[in-house]
């Protein structure tokens, strides 16, 4: 009976690489980690979103209108879906003149209990301590 | 000795990231731990099988079915490949695909990841 | 010559632009460049802007980060992918992708 | 009415750049220009054939089928292929692979040339 | 906690170096980072150079790139890929490829 | 009978993406560009190396050895054996405290009677203008 805990840390803006994207998809597959592993054993998979990766945060893109791409935004909302802790850097969606209302916070439409938490950095920087292992996007 | 898994995410052949997780696979198992790699986004190219050997192109089918050889396991993001047309009938043998989770069970029981994202 | 600068990054690892003089120049913004057009640091508007140009931005990657075309900078112009085409043809000579 | 060679070399899947070399192309020829598309290193990513359409991935094999319909032409690097695997088996039908000298030929005949290089 | 960062570009464009405080931070340049650990822009080395942390740079990464190993800033540790796997296993407890 | 320029400028350091390898073997490649035109018509590719561009030049890279690749460096020689034009941005190697002895500069081994120019860039910024079409690497 244990726990592996993995930290994410995005730190790029979308749609430059896949890698912030893949990063919520490999977050989200910590659903079916299970059937690799002991009955009991698990892996846990948190998301930080800091410095230009807070970007990928923002609402209302429009990227399955323009690419048919799912866009980082549904991403965030489906890990919301199955209960992945995401938290977003403060100081940098204030450096970039953004407040709560421009960025994806909830998946209500979807049913999702969790929600995104705009945290200060040291917060992140505590969560990065308590992790087994990190993986920077 | 321990269990080291890698991801590689980047991938471009010129960015030589591929061959710097290859051969930091080799190292690692040069000392006697565990390497499980992982490949996924641009990096599932990797997992193509009968990649020409050119001088002017990295070409790391060679050193990898050597490392397969003596244990290394290497797997693909299924969907990552298939995303990019890479099937299975062009899979190099002893290469695996799963979905992202293998990944992630990988680490469970792992020492240290060594995750190389990037751009 | 009149050359078209095609910018695709935000933070950029290259100083080209800085030294580009052409006789005349347009800056289009496309995928990542177009947080240029919006994004203010510490309420301070991209450096890039202060360059002599005419901007341009592509409202369909804008769109796509979820930033709104009505308000870009006021110095840029929110064009669509058949407007690149017309620039490219009609208003200048060569392009860079930098 | 003009011709534009557009030249992809930086390929991401995730960067677009690969989606706005498309893109750009469609518009063109919807203008009644002449495109040629020229693909080289990671960009010859483009030109395998069966890529399965994900909602998650780029998926830019139906468009480009159309756009070849439409008189554009694409033409992947040989080497830049053969390097990573992609052989002439799993070569998208009506997709040309040359050396490198037809990007050159290419820009001959050109009113304008859109090199899509970056990183 | 004691963290070993990978850094592998000359040019960032991201700042987490900057923000990352762990108890013990080795800093191993690896590909165009050993850029770091020899050049010196109009006569000033890397800031990179004043963080608090163990330097090391990959010699074959030196070497591939015509750099010569003995010349890197005297902060800097060259090292073998075998030095890489002992650094990851015994000096430190996590990674970040920044 | 006419020729196109075509002017590639290398602005990226080398082993980081392909391009920089490309753009010589790209320009290589305009020895065999006759066979696709008409008798008489040519195109030619001269390459500027500015910015960090310029640490492509640098001389004694082991890229075969450590990596089994043909290096940069060699690629500069090949284009100087079939008679490219290639210029370095002075400023630019001054900059990074290089010298003309850290750089490659000819191809003497091969027989090749062209050499590296390490001019101001003010010249290359002259070449452009001449160019009919510029490629950025």
């Amino acid at each position: 009976m244990a726990t592996t805990k993995l930290g994410f840390i995005v730190q790029r803006p979308p749609y430059k690489s896949e890698n912030p994207k893949l990063a919520l998809t490999h977050a989200i597959a910590t659903q079916s980690v299970e059937v690799y592993l002991n009955e009991g054993d698990t892996v846990t998979a948190d998301i930080a979103f800091i410095g230009d990766g807070v970007l990928n945060c923002k609402k209302d893109q429009k990227a399955m209108d323009y690419y048919g791409l799912t866009s980082t935004e549904q991403h965030i909302k489906m890990a919301l879906l199955v209960d992945i802790n995401i938290w977003v850097c403060k100081e940098d969606v204030e450096k970039f003149g953004l407040s709560e209302d421009d960025l994806v916070l909830d998946a209500e439409e979807f049913g999702a209990d969790m929600t995104v938490n705009v945290v200060p950095y040291g917060e992140i920087s505590k969560k990065m301590e308590e992790m087994n292992h990190l993986l920077f996007f | 000795m321990g269990k080291l898994t890698i991801g590689c995410f980047a991938s471009l052949v010129g960015s030589l990231n591929l061959d710097f997780a290859v051969k930091l696979s080799a190292a690692a198992i040069e000392k006697g731990h565990t390497v499980d790699l992982w490949l996924s986004g641009n990096g599932t190219m990797l997992s193509i099988k009968d990649q020409r050997p050119f001088k002017d192109y990295s070409h790391l089918e060679k050193p990898l079915k050597e490392l397969m050889a003596k244990g290394l396991t290497v797997t693909a993001c299924e969907a990552c490949a298939e995303a990019r047309g890479y099937n299975k009938d062009v899979t190099m043998e002893g290469f695996k695909r799963h979905s992202m989770d293998w990944y992630l069970a990988s680490t469970f029981s792992a020492d240290r990841v060594l995750h190389i994202g990037g751009e | 010559m009149k050359l078209a600068v095609f910018v695709s990054d935000y933070r950029m690892t290259v100083d080209t632009l800085d030294r580009l003089s052409p006789e005349k120049m347009g800056i289009i913004l496309v995928q990542n460049g177009v947080y240029h057009a919006t994004l203010k640091e510490n309420g301070t508007p991209s450096s890039l802007l202060n360059k002599s140009a005419e901007f341009y931005a592509l409202k369909e990657d804008l769109e796509t980060r979820g930033l709104d075309a009505s308000k870009v900078d006021s110095k840029v112009k929110v064009i669509a992918m058949g407007d690149v085409v017309d620039l490219i043809f009609n208003d200048y000579e060569k392009t860079a992708w930098i």
